[in-house]
């Protein structure tokens, strides 16, 4: 369980994380894109680092030192997400190249065998296409069909309307548990309790939701939940499939490859068993050493000071945003987390991107990837600043201050 | 005049403001003989760019409708002025020179009909923006070639 | 292309490698584990860490500076991968998470749409598992047929046999450039001929080709090509599909995600451009930016370099083997690269391999992940030692020297 | 003698090094009444082992087959010699003390039946190998347990 929560400067964490030191275009770097690829401590860097430098191998097949010390390092980085998501097995966490591979290991092994035409897959309208393509993919091979929960003009999901589309014909529901484009916090314990009176498996797309938030998969009640290492300051390329052990076992693998078979022969093969069944061929080791490294560092801060600290910072963004003349927000929801979208005068948000990265201010632009989200609205794109707890007060004053030399710019 | 305002101004000139706030020829071409999409998956530019070519093989009149950044807009306006009169065959040499001109290329040097596009110069030290001031003419390029897919800028 | 071919002391190599700078059991390091995961030189490692110090950012979508220079890097690595196997294009390179991921992109996209009962898959008998089980999946779910060529005693794909068995029902054909458990060299030449007689497309598994051989699959002729980033001294989690842009064009997306597609909506979704329509999510970045430095490493060097030494030592490697008494060599292709097999007296291999490693000896044990191979044979195991270009004569005599304390102790 | 050699005969014992050339009870058990298969996929060893357990609830003889690392070759004939003639709850006890030990529990005291499995602390240092000298106690587990799927030692 995280420490107990308390007020730090962010300057503290934020010396931690090399890349964050440094100018861009004359300018010290303010970094808030971090809901596209959040920045690495130090301590991930190195411990990366010093994997490859001491003890490289190959995992789970090697006798001599090295592999067993990379074995050690692997599984053990296992133990970590076990713990830090609090899965009741280690056997149900099953480490991927990202949430966009665990989706889609959902999709088609636990969906693909099973979708007859009729079946559902229930969404919502403000998921990141990760969360729609390979549903779009599994209902066109299956005849199933996709069905999508509307939001609001908040961009809350509108939950009464989404309880009813819980019908006994629904397969699986797929929902984020923080929209990555507008930064809403999705009712998950509503959907949840309705979805297993039903026995309607749920998957939550946790991308967004691990960084920022204090999660238990067994407190969430959920039976998947995927989310990617390089947005909670890990490396790229890694990622877990968070599933319950009934589930996962009731599975057919995905891919094919050494590691994940017991045994093979040209008439017969036996495959290994969780999570291993999942994880064909070489793993991604020096990346889940470092997502480990991540973990450790996360760990010891805890998460319910960062989800705190960033809550009061994500408020007073907010505030300061709406006090700059001309500006549109994007995604007003109750509840919210880091993301927050919008759009000022008339500036097409790519405009917008250009000039604050001028001035040292990195946002993201365009579609975010959700861009049946961006329809909804209307849009072809918003700006988007999203806040680590890295991030601070001056971040948000650089912010806004550059949106006024845009308004100057296109006066 | 801050030096991140002064290098800005040199992105957005006044001529790019203006043709990105007043494009030229916008609206779609009735009777168009060619026609073309162009797409900047990157950033959600979006333009359909119309031609009609007339027997002589001289582009009698040209417009584009869609929606995009400043300098994608601009850009696209700027092209309707440019090409409108030219025959095909020069309108296909101007994709070529436009293109390098704005990859960094000193050496191509601009028609007198292309003259204004100098003020797309800024984009040079934008890679990002490279792809939105060259759209309008991927997507010329295409209309001219017949193509059935959407240009795009990758 | 290559630098001229010339003489070097490994050493010098050598010391480019930190992990190979290390006593293991008090002995200085002997790493004979190649073929499994290979060592990285310093050139590799700070790659990624300054990447992550100093450039890091999601690619593809971004317009401000980190974005910017995080797509320079990753974009600039598939070029290097183009010109390193010289495609034609580098919509031909699709970046992958292994050779495993690249295989099973294959099967389950080109393959699994088009196969019916009655059609074959044809492969050898000494594949790795990656080059198997993917098939196996596939036939499973469509009915067709896994077909296997012999291989001779010595470890030789029987290559009259295979071409026999190259029939119109062959759907496709997938065999091993460099068998990973017997170093042999298969004959690729005369394979690709027949099939492309036929017009049957050609998978060449590369995993063991091109961290040994100067890999060029335009004059290979081969359809697609695949291979692993931590085989060829780069990180895990990255790999290469090389495939004709024709067949890549003609496949459906595998998996669903951001960066695949150009453009969403509920109703219909356009696929991306080659090759990004098969690169589902935010992918590897460090750890490709880590390739493309493997790659400018190996290219300093020359493969033709690394080629012609590596073929003498493992020559020499043969040599000295088979004047330990009560050794069995396993794989005695005429052509070999990097690995050689083997039994001594009736040690099992598991206790060759820990004994070895006390001596600091670092060797693989057990079915290399090549099962049907090791049945072909009538074993459950061999020792493998592989070398790469940073072994040396030194290392080999160390192997055998350890072997001949595994027989004191045995004796 | 070498440091290495030492070391190594601390984990070859001439005791394992006889056990695993001469396995005892080695081969399959006629009328046996409990049977499980055991898998170390990542070395390959592979074993039966069979028992016989009378109404009373003892094992009246217990016999394996297969092949594997002269570790799990020895473990496996040790534990025939160690638990023939036990009763099956007793037996059952043996798999957790036995596994106990081998993980380096010195608190794990061994009954006089599992004296000779002293051989086997060498393991300890070799992590990887201790899963060799466990697995033919987890087969007797799972063949306790009537369990249908093999034991693995993952
Ligand atoms: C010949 C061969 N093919 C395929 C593979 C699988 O590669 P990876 O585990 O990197 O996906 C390997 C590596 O073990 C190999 O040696
Ligand atoms: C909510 C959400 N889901 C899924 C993804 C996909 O993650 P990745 O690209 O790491 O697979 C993202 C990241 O872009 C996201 O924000």
């Amino acid at each position: 369980m995280g420490a107990p929560v308390r007020t730090i400067a962010a300057a503290d964490w934020r010396a931690d994380f090399p890349a964050l030191n440094q100018s861009v275009h004359g300018q010290p770097l303010v970094y808030l894109d971090s809901a596209a690829s959040a920045q690495q401590p130090g301590a991930v860097i190195d411990a990366v680092a010093r994997y490859q430098r001491e003890d490289h191998a190959n995992v789970h097949r090697g006798v001599h030192t090295l592999s067993q010390r990379a074995t050690e390092a692997y599984e053990g980085a296992r133990d970590k997400v076990r713990e830090f998501i609090n899965a009741g097995s280690r056997t149900e966490v099953v480490l991927t190249s990202g949430t966009t591979e665990a989706i889609n290991l959902v999709a088609q092994s636990f969906c693909r065998p099973r979708l007859a035409p009729g079946d559902k897959i229930l969404i919502t309208h403000l998921e990141h296409h990760a969360n729609i393509v390979p549903w779009q993919l599994v209902c066109e091979q299956t005849g199933a069909e996709l069905v999508v929960a509307p939001i609001n003009d908040k961009g809350e999901v509108e939950l009464d309307r989404m309880l009813e589309l819980i019908d006994d014909k629904v397969f699986l529901i797929g929902i984020a548990h923080v929209a990555n484009a507008l930064g809403t916090v999705c009712p998950l314990d509503e959907v949840i309790e309705q979805a297993r009176q039903r026995g309607i498996p749920v998957l939550v797309d946790g991308a967004q939701g691990v960084p920022h938030l204090d999660v238990d998969v067994q407190a969430l009640g959920c039976d998947f939940y995927a989310f990617s290492g390089h947005k909670m300051f890990g490396p790229t390329g890694t990622g877990v499939l968070y599933g319950r052990e009934e589930l996962l076992e009731s599975m057919p693998p995905w891919q094919g490859g050494g590691d994940m078979i017991l045994e093979v022969s040209f008439e017969k093969t036996i495959y290994n068993e969780l999570p291993y069944k999942f994880e064909a061929g070489t793993p991604n080791i020096s990346g889940v050493v470092g997502l480990g490294a991540a973990i450790d560092y996360l760990q010891a801060i805890g998460m319910a000071n960062i989800a705190s600290y960033e809550q009061e910072l994500h408020d007073y963004m907010v505030a300061e945003l709406q006090k700059v003349e001309g500006i549109r927000l994007i995604g007003e929801a109750r509840h919210k987390a880091s993301a927050q979208s919008f759009l000022l005068d008339d500036i097409h948000s790519h405009d917008l991107g250009t000039i604050l990265d001028h001035q040292g201010v990195a946002i993201r632009t365009g579609h975010h990837c959700a861009m049946p989200l961006m329809q909804r609205f209307g849009l072809s794109g918003t700006a988007r600043a999203s806040l680590a707890f890295y991030n601070n007060r001056d971040d948000v004053d650089r912010l806004v201050a550059a949106l006024g030399k845009a308004k100057e710019i296109f006066a | 005049m801050t030096a991140t305002a002064r290098d800005m101004q040199d992105l957005y000139r006044e001529l790019v403001l203006d043709h990105s706030r007043n494009p030229r020829h916008f609206g779609r071409l009735e009777d168009a003989t060619h026609t073309a999409d162009g797409i900047n998956p990157l950033c959600g530019d979006k333009l359909r760019l119309y031609l009609r070519v007339d027997d002589a093989g001289n582009i009698e009149s040209s417009s584009f409708e869609g929606s995009g950044c400043a300098i994608s807009v601009a850009s696209a306006s700027l092209l309707t002025d440019a090409v409108t009169g030219l025959p095909v065959e020069q309108a296909r040499r101007c994709c070529a020179t436009v293109a390098e001109r704005l990859a960094g290329d000193e050496s191509a040097e601009l028609a007198s009909n292309l003259e204004k596009l100098r003020a797309l110069d800024g984009v040079r030290q934008y890679p990002s923006r490279i792809k939105c001031a060259t759209l309008a003419w991927h997507a010329l390029r295409s209309a001219l070639n017949h193509d059935a897919v959407p240009a795009t800028t990758e």
